[in-house]
């Protein structure tokens, strides 16, 4: 992609760019995704997404790629092709040390001080969206899903995990360092 | 009792007073609106403008305050070069306090987070993939960092929201203007010598800072002459009044 | 090649597959990868993986695409074009976050040019004091701290990261706006 490109914002994506549009979202979404919902997205009618995925299979399927478009019923999702599935499996076989970011950190502190917390409340405290951070914190099972919040919207309430003991060498939550009395008074209430 | 304003510039000023970040930005801004290019000269084209901002400005902080005051005093020091005759100044000092570079540097940066800005609301953006959940498991090994740290990160991030949440300034600090009255009030009543301290009645940092830009407004108007015994020693402030008459004696 | 070759999983990648190969290795990973790692994947030698990766980017931007090459340092990862953010925000239901501050836009923009950058030295270009921005800006995951530079104190070095990448639609720094030439240094002598 060229300077040239960097045009306006395409709020509505032409049907020409069909298949690299599709691409897109199909990679950033990681999970099968039904017409009704693509459709939506882009702002296309449902025959319009259906001829755009026939179409993207055909231009995946003329030249040699790494990704294949995958059909369950009415439910599509990009995967990897089988034939590089033993240097995917290497690949994700390969430990990597990773430390959690100060983001993440500052998070899972958050819901673990405040548990059972819902994820306006995160962002209250730190003041910047927490979509994200509270993803990786959920893949990395540190963090889980307790259930939803009677109120507008039934909002999903999180706790820490099991795992996030085991992480950080407790045997329960009372094993937390205290907070001391400052600090504690000073958290932001969103629920009033 | 009001000090001159630059070219009447000041209105426009006040109504855009939030969206100025600091003092380098409230300069840039008096050069380019007179469509002036960044060199010590234009600097002192726009001294009396800046001036005239710090001293309109209703709820400076005590940290901003300083570093307004700081910039102030760089622009008064050029001025008082453009004022003096060129023998005077020596060459090596030019270079010590380059404020039209830091400017320059500033306002390239500037243009840039203004390029950001464009690229963010146009919603240009680009996206990554969540790692499969079995990947995430299996590949990374987290390192678990001391169970201190948890508590460190809550504190810290309560932190933070304060302090961005901390719109109104601390305290009330004296406007220039304010000092400025407060100076010239009691040189009137003295009527003689009289020295900086005694006559600014503080030792608060903030108050000498206001009180220093305000005698230097004086000074540059021709109200007061100034004499120091030594550097750093107090100043001597004498009313021109006082000074003129001793010189006609 | 026939839909049934390639069905069967290869044990080593022959290097005439680079392309697909790697887009199918970034694919499942979702994650920056840096060439040791891809390397030990494929059992190429690291050589061939940067020429690989080189081939892999000219590739997709040879025609239209939903997908790139990020290069953050030495570290490559799959994102999807800029061109269809939007629609990937819909998708995805991610709200429009709270806009950056002119201050923190000012100082990413500092950051992302000077970088490695202590925060005196942020703060002596914008003439303000920059540790809450700063702190935001960390907090967003937007700049990360590096480590630390040898000296006086030994103050914490910071650096953009991906996610400021993504954030900006570009796939690597030299994505960047050029600084303006008009002010880079030759500026008229009005005194003359």
């Amino acid at each position: 992609m060229t300077d040239g490109d960097r045009q306006l914002p395409l709020d509505i994506v032409p049907i020409e760019e069909a298949v690299p549009a599709l691409e897109a979202l199909l990679f950033a979404s990681g999970e099968p995704e039904d017409v009704p919902t693509l459709a939506a997205a882009l702002e296309w009618s449902q025959g319009d997404v259906r001829r755009a995925l026939a179409a993207l299979e055909d231009d995946l399927r003329a030249r040699p790629r790494g990704i294949a478009l995958q059909r369950d019923g009415d439910r599509v999702q990009l995967v990897t092709v089988a034939r590089y599935g033993r240097a995917v499996e290497r690949l994700l076989g390969i430990e990597r040390q990773v430390k959690l970011s100060s983001a993440a950190l500052e998070t899972l502190a958050i819901v673990a001080y405040r548990q059972p917390i819902i994820r306006p409340e995160i962002e209250a405290i730190r003041g910047v969206d927490s979509s994200g951070v509270l993803a990786t914190l959920v893949a990395r099972e540190l963090v889980e899903a307790r259930g939803r919040r009677a109120g507008p919207g039934n909002p999903v309430e999180y706790g820490t995990t099991g795992a996030f003991l085991r992480f950080f060498g407790m045997t329960s939550l009372e094993d937390l360092p205290p907070l001391g009395e400052s600090v504690s008074g000073d958290v932001p209430d969103v629920s009033r | 009792m009001s000090i001159e304003r630059g070219n009447g510039l000041l209105d426009g000023y006040q109504l855009r007073l939030p969206s100025f970040e600091g003092p380098l930005d409230v300069l840039l801004t008096l050069i380019e609106r007179e469509r002036l290019d960044i060199s010590d000269l234009s600097l002192v084209a726009v001294t009396d403008g800046f001036l005239a901002y710090v001293e309109a400005r209703q709820d400076p902080t005590a940290a901003l305050l300083a570093e307004f005051a700081g910039i102030a005093a760089r622009l008064l020091v050029l001025k008082s070069r453009a004022m003096l005759p060129r023998p005077a100044v020596p060459d090596e000092e030019v270079d010590v306090d380059d404020l039209a570079r830091q400017l320059r540097e500033y306002q390239q940066l500037k243009r840039v987070a203004q390029s950001l800005r464009a690229t963010e609301e146009q919603g240009w953006r680009s996206f990554g993939r969540p790692p499969l959940v079995s990947a995430a498991l299996t590949r990374t090994v987290l390192v678990a960092p001391p169970l201190g740290h948890l508590r460190r990160a809550l504190v810290r991030s309560l932190a933070r929201v304060r302090e961005e949440a901390e719109v109104a300034p601390l305290t009330r600090v004296i406007s220039i203007g304010e000092m400025l009255d407060r100076i010239v009030g009691r040189l009137a009543r003295f009527r003689h010598p009289r020295r900086f301290h005694e006559l600014i009645g503080s030792r608060d940092r903030d108050e000498t800072i206001a009180g220093f830009i305000a005698l230097l407004t004086l000074w540059r108007r021709g109200d007061v002459d100034v004499c120091q015994d030594a550097l750093f020693s107090d100043i001597h402030v004498i009313p021109s009044a006082v000074a003129e008459a001793a010189a006609d004696d």
